[in-house]
């Protein structure tokens, strides 16, 4: 019974973590169409910027993260503008090229800069945890999954009840209706896709925090979390964070009782599976 | 609900001949989560009969197409197509029994040239012996030629105008040797002389013995065209009958018409 | 050139492996460099020079297939050296069989490469099936001898292997195991896991895995105060990286090594392998491990093979090869009839920020730290 | 049909279009279109199908490039490389063909993006209200999907989305099509309206006599060109017209 | 096609067929592995090129035709050609049972869906204990490329035609109208399910003759190296980038790409996969139509066509 309990509990947290690894690649994927394959790799590149904010400036991980979404949110203006725009009216498969290109290139000069050593952001409180009723929380998950659904509501806010993220979703429903009503959509584009690499960029420094880090983590990265984005639904941040509880729930709970290697299966079994039930996700409207 | 062994009634209502119905719905009902689209109605259409629909927007008008062409499942009720009933039937078995329709919101195949975008209804519709290209390719041409759209046979469809566009609706539904048409709304954004220009046209289709049911807004053309008119509100068949006679229902004036209009 | 022998190889340089891959590479290079030094090589009274031809294979066998056979076919290398990781080798071994050129590989130990009858595949890595033996000899002699062990293993060709090898080595040594458990390779998320050994109280846990895991898996340890008596893993506590990248919490973790750079192992080129971790260390500002030692023993043995053959004929230095009997710094080197060397597992233990070999296969060397205290303790 | 050349601006002219061609990419479309549109007035632009009226409207809130000529706003800016979020801020705003509305968006986040440009909450508030009073039904259905709204109230919700954002110049294109006769005629008392409050309006219609009916001036467009301008009055009797769009 | 055509492609056909005479073995190698690639190209261009459903999965049929070939060999000792056999089975049961579910899905939806299902297949097979679990299969090795590189042209060949033939058939004339608007074919009465999964089964069929033929040139087949879902990708970018829905595209793009990264790989070696990312990218901005389209209008257009390109797909 505590042992399960205990697994109920580690799935969660790890759930918070999922949630915030996805929610930049949903915010992308909703609003600009693009299936982001380098997701991954961008929230990799969060994780070193952290870790050098950590080493090099001796910056707390945590306070830390404000740093990294910004600069994140730079280079992702940048693609945008740079690249990805170029071919943002062109047939559906050029987008997911194009990612999968960016992949590569930012997978291999992050070898290339980092070197393929393992790093991790440990700070000194790392380890510490807490006991509550015979379970222990490790400390850094809790903090690392609060943060992400404080982001995550913070995010889901943002597009409810703000100008600019109305605009967002307007964008993302009618292009040229937005455009006919004052919607600069380079500029929001780009902007979008800012803050999905902040998002993204976050997640990398949470998830720093609490695993290792080395320039090909990446590509798994990028499957869990079009995992967490479909389970959940591309409607609403809140679809986020039940598709990263739903998939830690799953993936706690089939390790312990049929066998880690059936994770994978199980979780995107679900993933199939709600495709075909619920092409909209768990909490996602259907049309 | 028993696909065998419901009572053949006879249809409610009915053209005044007394031929058997070629398309007949029986208690159609359609519900969208939380909403009754359409709602328990029954008609019959004669064969050789031209049928219009009327009713305000979001009436249920284009649902029940739906559940007959087959693109959508009806909650309750049956279809039935010349004594079978058809109503759990794929949409395809359907085009292939003769069923043809076209869409509110064109629905061409946008990357092909026109003559193939007819062609495939030679191809896979009710004439679907032919399963030769070139055949399909001369029947089609037939159509668009009856349809008045022989100049743009090389052009992409999705090149195409709106009323080319609607012409071409016409003719893909057309190429499929359909014993039953069913048109959404094709005359929506014509000027008055092409809507002329279309009444001839379905009235042509109709001279070769194919049965039509027509949703319109433009009244004119509906009341010239149709032999029946049936209309919807809220999901809900209000009057069924001659034109003149519906047209002038006080509810349908209210509902749908104005005062201004009646 | 004439006067020179030419070695080719293909490595992972680049992609996933590339951590590890990039110890053969470095390691090839020191060898080549040092024998070069030392006067070269002597063929029949004639003075040849060492020279080295890799590629990247960018950890893709297909690709890594390929260029062996670039090797051996367009570049035509004399002899061949193998890449990092069992189904690597698996692959590759399938060239040097097919054109007849030996490769001397010390990357590969999972049992299937010399089970398949190849003659022209030799290899330095100890037997993956019996990677833990030593570590299973010592657990019973630890006092108090652990009661239950908990065995995880990746899901891949060599660490299934050492999990097969393992389980009747428990069994012998009369140990429980509560917890076998596979999981993927490239898991990062040990947490319940680590909470089924923390409620089963296992003792002993023993984990053959990636390094990447394995930083996951006690970073986890700590956080959720997983502390067994005693863990043990197949890779990493050799390596420096893993020590850099987990600081304090890398202590007391026990792992195994056929190699420590002692300066009991003496060596033709190098003079011994203490000399030789110096020398790596200047050249490549990181340390050796066993990854290294065994890919400089690569190229050691070769060169006595064609020296002892007198000719780089390539059927005449295999057979030396099979013959081969020779202390390097790696060890001795001497191969068994399928090809593959058997070099006993020294266990290992980080001890004060360094590995310390612990235990030999049969006697204690210096005091185990055990059992492991309460991370809370530390 | 000859073209009429359009008496010279006069001072209060809004908008001034000069030989405007446009199209897409190599497709010419519009040649040399001259029109003029004055403050406050109705304006209906008439013709075929296919003669390019979208094309117009479309050109004019820069969703096409300018093939040639000038398009001038309010005597001297010009409009041409303006992008359409630019133009949309001098005031010209579009219903476009089919309502575009933000389907999966409430009534209220709908009408909220037509003032996405504005700053002044206190007055969007103040809006939204009068908004509100002038199409009842979108106040009752303020929280409702707009995608999931009958076409008659989605064509009332891309209205009142324009005038959100206090247009000073409101382009409609094919307001009636699709739509009962009922809601036609309400739509069209609506833009009655809101002409006499002030707005310039250019409506796009197919239905001739709706348009006419209801404008003060019209032009009539054919194949790209302007053939015919005037008061919509005079325009109604023309035999020619008649017998092009009335069929008889 | 006219006579010039036919002769020049005779041609090219012959001078492949007889490269093994004049061929080094590493070009041979190349060849082979190019050329099943290129099976793959195919092989996706007949579901997501003609059909217009973008498979992710496509290697989970080359890992089932590599698993028929490894356990009809390994385990049951059967000849190759029943191994083939075997692995084409699997991959038409896999395509009708689970096409007819995952068919239902489009676009983005469909493309995960299918990527979900090659992610599983490996971990699902490593619980196979005839498949060798993840220890894999070691197959008898044939050291014979001539004949590997053979059988991989003749199947590409097979292929091609394949695709040749659906350009002019029923069949492929209902996959096009399905790619253009599935509502539509319906109505007109195409079987819309049973043609998709059919040309999932028929795409299948190709990668898994690709992966059989793989798996007994290789020797060696283990649950990750037969699901690799990198391969996916890689099938996909030579087809789009050949152009998608053409018969040759797919074909050239596979031959002009897989040389490319040759070349990288062997001239510039550690930094390969850098340059072939930038190289996607780079293409992808200037011909997102793919080759094809390239071919088509580059000769009125010139060097104007890419800057074309760019302002016509830019936003
Ligand atoms: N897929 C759907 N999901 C939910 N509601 C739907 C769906 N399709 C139609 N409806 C609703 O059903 C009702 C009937 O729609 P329908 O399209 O049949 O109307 P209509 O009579 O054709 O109207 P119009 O004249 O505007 O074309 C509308 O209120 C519409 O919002
Ligand atoms: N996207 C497009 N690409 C190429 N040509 C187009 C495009 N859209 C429209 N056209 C062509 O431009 C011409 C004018 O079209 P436009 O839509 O402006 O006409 P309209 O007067 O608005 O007609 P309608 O009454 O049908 O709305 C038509 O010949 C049409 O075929
Ligand atoms: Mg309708
Ligand atoms: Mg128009």
């Amino acid at each position: 019974m505590d042992l399960l309990l205990q697994v109920l509990v580690n799935g969660i947290l790890q759930g918070g973590l999922y949630a915030i690894m996805a929610l930049g690649l949903a915010l992308v994927w909703g609003v600009l169409n693009i299936v982001n394959l380098a997701h991954g790799a961008f929230i990799m590149l969060g994780a070193y910027l952290s870790w050098y904010s950590f080493t090099w400036l001796g910056l707390d991980p945590f306070l830390g993260l404000p740093l990294t979404a910004v600069l994140m949110f730079g280079i992702g203006y940048a693609v945008q503008r740079g690249i990805l725009n170029l071919v943002a009216r062109a047939p559906m498969f050029n987008t997911l090229l194009i990612t999968f290109g960016l992949e590569v290139v930012l997978t291999y000069l992050a070898q290339l800069v980092f070197s393929a050593d393992f790093r991790t952001i440990n700070p000194s409180y790392s380890g510490r945890n807490i006991s509550v009723l015979g379970l222990t929380i490790p400390l850094v998950r809790l903090a690392a999954s609060g943060v992400a659904i404080l982001l995550t509501l913070a995010m889901w806010r943002f597009l409810l009840h703000t100008r600019l993220g109305r605009a967002i979703r307007a964008t993302a429903q009618n292009l040229s209706a937005a455009r006919l009503h004052g919607v600069e959509p380079r500029h929001l584009y780009a902007v979008t896709f800012g803050l999905g690499l902040a998002l993204a960029g976050a997640a990398g420094g949470l998830y720093g925090t609490v695993s290792q880090i080395n320039p090909y983590i990446g590509a798994t990265l990028t499957a869990k979390s079009f995992a967490i984005a479909i389970i959940g639904g591309l409607d609403t941040p809140l679809g986020v964070i039940a598709g990263g509880l739903v998939l830690g729930l799953i993936e706690a709970l089939t390790t312990l009782y049929v066998g880690p290697t059936f994770a994978d299966v199980a979780s995107f079994g679900v993933l199939v599976l709600v495709l075909i039930v619920r092409p909209s996700g768990l909490l996602g409207r259907t049309a | 609900m028993s696909t065998q062994d419901s009572p053949t009634r006879t249809p409610p209502t009915g053209h005044a001949s007394g031929a058997r119905p070629i398309l007949e719905a029986r208690g159609l009902t359609r519900r969208f989560a939380g909403l009754v689209a359409v709602h328990d109605v029954s008609f019959a259409l004669a064969p050789g009969e031209i049928l219009g629909f009327i009713g305000p927007n979001g009436a249920g008008k284009t649902t029940l197409i739906s559940l007959l062409s087959g693109t959508l499942e009806p909650t309750e009720g049956e279809v039935w197509f010349d004594g079978r009933r058809i109503d759990r039937m794929a949409a395809f078995r359907r085009a292939r029994l003769g069923i043809g329709r076209t869409f509110q919101i064109m629905q061409p195949f946008p990357g092909l040239p026109v003559l193939d975008n007819v062609a495939v209804g030679a191809l896979f519709g009710r004439g679907q012996g032919q399963a030769n290209l070139a055949l399909a390719r001369e029947s089609a041409r037939e159509c668009l030629r009856f349809v008045g759209l022989d100049k743009h046979v090389d052009h992409r469809a999705e090149d195409l105008g709106g009323p080319d566009r609607k012409r071409l609706e016409l003719a893909k539904a057309l190429a499929m040797q359909p014993r039953v048409l069913l048109c959404d709304e094709v005359m929506a954004g014509l000027n008055l002389v092409e809507i002329d220009e279309v009444i001839a046209i379905i009235r042509k289709v109709r001279d070769t013995g194919i049965s039509i049911i027509v949703i319109e807004h433009v009244i004119k053309a509906i009341r010239t065209l149709s032999d029946r008119i049936m209309v919807l509100h809220h999901g809900e068949k209000i009057a069924d009958g001659a034109p003149d006679s519906v047209l002038t229902d006080s509810r349908v004036v209210e509902a749908y018409l104005g005062k201004k209009r009646a | 050139a004439d006067n020179q022998i030419v070695l080719g190889a293909s490595v992972q340089l680049t992609g996933p492996v590339a951590n590890t891959g990039r110890y053969y590479q470095d390691a090839y290079r020191l060898a080549v460099d040092q024998i070069n030094r030392k006067g070269g090589v002597q063929v029949g009274g004639k003075k040849y020079t060492l020279a080295l031809k890799i590629y990247d294979n960018q950890s893709d066998v297909n690709l890594s297939v390929r260029q062996y056979t670039q090797l051996v076919s367009k570049d035509k290398v004399n002899f061949l050296l193998g890449p990092f990781a069992s189904n690597f080798a698996l692959a590759d071994s399938a060239v040097s069989e097919k054109y007849q050129v030996p490769m001397v590989q010390g990357g590969g130990a999972s049992d299937q490469i010399f089970s398949r009858g190849f003659k022209y595949v030799f290899g330095t890595l100890a037997p993956a099936s019996n990677y833990f033996g030593s570590t299973i000899a010592m657990l019973k002699q630890l006092k108090p001898m652990p009661a239950q062990v908990a065995l995880l293993y990746a899901d891949d060709a060599f660490d299934v292997s050492v999990a097969k090898g393992t389980r009747p080595l428990l069994e012998q040594a009369g140990l429980k195991t509560t917890i076998d458990e596979r999981y993927s390779s490239n898991a990062s998320d040990f947490n319940t896991l680590l909470s089924q050994i923390k409620a089963k109280q296992a003792d002993a846990v023993l984990v053959a895995g990636h390094e990447t895991e394995i930083l996951n898996f006690i970073r986890q340890a700590k956080s959720l105060d997983v502390s067994p008596k005693l863990y043990s893993f197949t890779v990493g506590v050799p390596s420096e990286d893993f020590r850099k990248a987990l600081g304090a919490d890398a202590e007391y973790a026990f792992g195994m090594s056929a190699w420590l750079p002692n300066d009991t192992l003496k060596d033709d080129w190098f003079g011994d392998a203490a000399q030789f971790a110096q020398a790596w260390n200047t050249q490549y500002h990181y340390e050796p491990d066993y990854h290294a030692a065994s890919g400089v023993a690569d190229v050691e043995a070769i060169v006595k093979a064609i020296e002892k053959a007198g000719t780089l004929d390539p059927k005449a230095v295999r057979d030396a090869l099979a013959a081969s009997d020779f202390d390097s710094l790696y060890g001795r080197i001497a191969f068994a009839d399928n090809g593959q060397i058997n070099l006993d597992q020294m266990v290992i233990q980080v001890q004060d920020g360094q590995p310390a070999a612990v235990f030999d296969g049969h006697k204690f060397l210096r005091d185990a730290k055990y059992p492991m205290p309460d991370w809370a303790k530390r | 049909m000859n073209t009429p050349t359009p008496p010279h601006a006069a001072p209060d002219v809004l908008l001034r279009i000069r030989d405007l061609s446009a199209g897409y990419g190599l497709v010419q479309v519009l040649h040399s279109v001259s029109l003029d549109v004055r403050p406050a007035e109705f304006l209906a632009l008439v013709g075929s199908n296919g003669a390019g009226k979208t094309t117009l409207l479309r050109t004019l809130s820069g969703l096409l490039p300018i093939q040639a000529g000038t398009i001038e706003w309010h005597g001297s800016q010009s409009i041409g490389g303006r992008t359409p979020d630019a133009i949309f801020r001098l005031g010209i705003v579009q219903v476009p063909e089919g309502r575009q509305l933000f389907p999966r968006m409430s009534v209220q986040d709908n009408l909220l993006m037509g003032a996405y440009r504005r700053d002044d909450r206190a007055g969007v508030r103040a809006d939204l209200d009068r908004i509100y009073g002038l199409f009842p039904r979108m106040a009752e259905r303020r929280c409702q999907l707009a995608g999931s709204m009958s076409g008659g109230e989605q064509q009332m919700c891309a209205m009142a989305r324009a005038l959100m954002a206090r247009p000073r110049l409101l382009l409609v294109d094919e307001m009636s099509l699709g739509l009962a006769p009922i809601i036609v005629d309400q739509l069209m008392e609506n833009l009655t309206a809101i002409r006499d409050q002030g707005v310039t309006i250019l409506l796009v219609e197919q239905d001739i006599h709706l348009a006419l009916a209801a404008a003060d001036r019209a032009y009539v467009l054919e194949t790209g060109r302007i053939v015919r301008e005037g008061p919509a009055r005079d325009l109604i009797e023309d035999p020619e017209l008649k017998r092009a769009y009335l069929g008889v | 096609m006219n006579a010039p055509r036919i002769l020049l492609a005779l041609l090219v056909l012959a001078a492949l067929a007889l490269l093994p005479l004049y061929g080094s073995d590493t070009l041979i190698q190349f060849g082979i592995s190019t050329l099943l690639l290129a099976v793959l190209a195919q092989g996706w261009n007949i579901i997501g090129g003609y059909a217009g459903y973008p498979s992710f999965g496509n290697s989970v049929f080359y890992g089932l035709g590599a698993y028929g070939v490894g356990i009809a060999m390994v385990q049951w000792q059967l000849p190759f050609a029943a191994g083939l056999a075997f692995g084409v089975v699997l991959a038409m049961v896999f395509a009708i049972c689970l096409g007819i579910p995952v068919l239902r899905l489009k676009g983005h939806y469909f493309a995960i869906a299918t990527l979900a299902l090659a992610q599983v297949m490996a971990a699902i097979v490593s619980n196979v204990e005839l498949a060798g679990q993840n220890i894999g299969l070691v197959l008898p090795p044939l050291n014979d490329d001539a004949l590997f590189y053979e059988l991989s042209l003749g199947l590409l060949v097979i292929a091609t035609l394949t695709v040749w033939w659906l350009t002019r058939s029923r069949f492929g004339f209902g996959l096009i109208a399905i790619r253009e608007n599935e509502e539509g074919a319906v109505v007109m009465g195409v079987d819309t399910t049973r043609y998709k999964v059919l040309a999932f089964a028929l795409a299948g069929v190709f990668s898994a003759l690709a992966g059989g033929i793989h798996a007994y040139w290789i020797t060696f087949l283990d649950p990750e190296s037969a699901f690799d879902i990198t391969l996916n990708v890689k099938m996909i970018i030579m087809a789009v980038f050949g152009g998608p829905g053409t018969i040759l595209g797919p074909l050239v793009g596979s031959l002009i790409l897989s040389a490319i990264s040759e070349f990288l790989s062997s001239e510039v070696t550690s930094i390969a996969g850098l340059f072939f990312g930038a190289v996607i990218v780079i293409a992808v901005v200037l011909m997102p139509r793919g080759l094809a389209d390239v071919a088509r209008r580059y000769r009125q257009a010139g060097w104007r066509y890419f800057i074309e390109n760019i302002r016509m797909h830019r936003l």
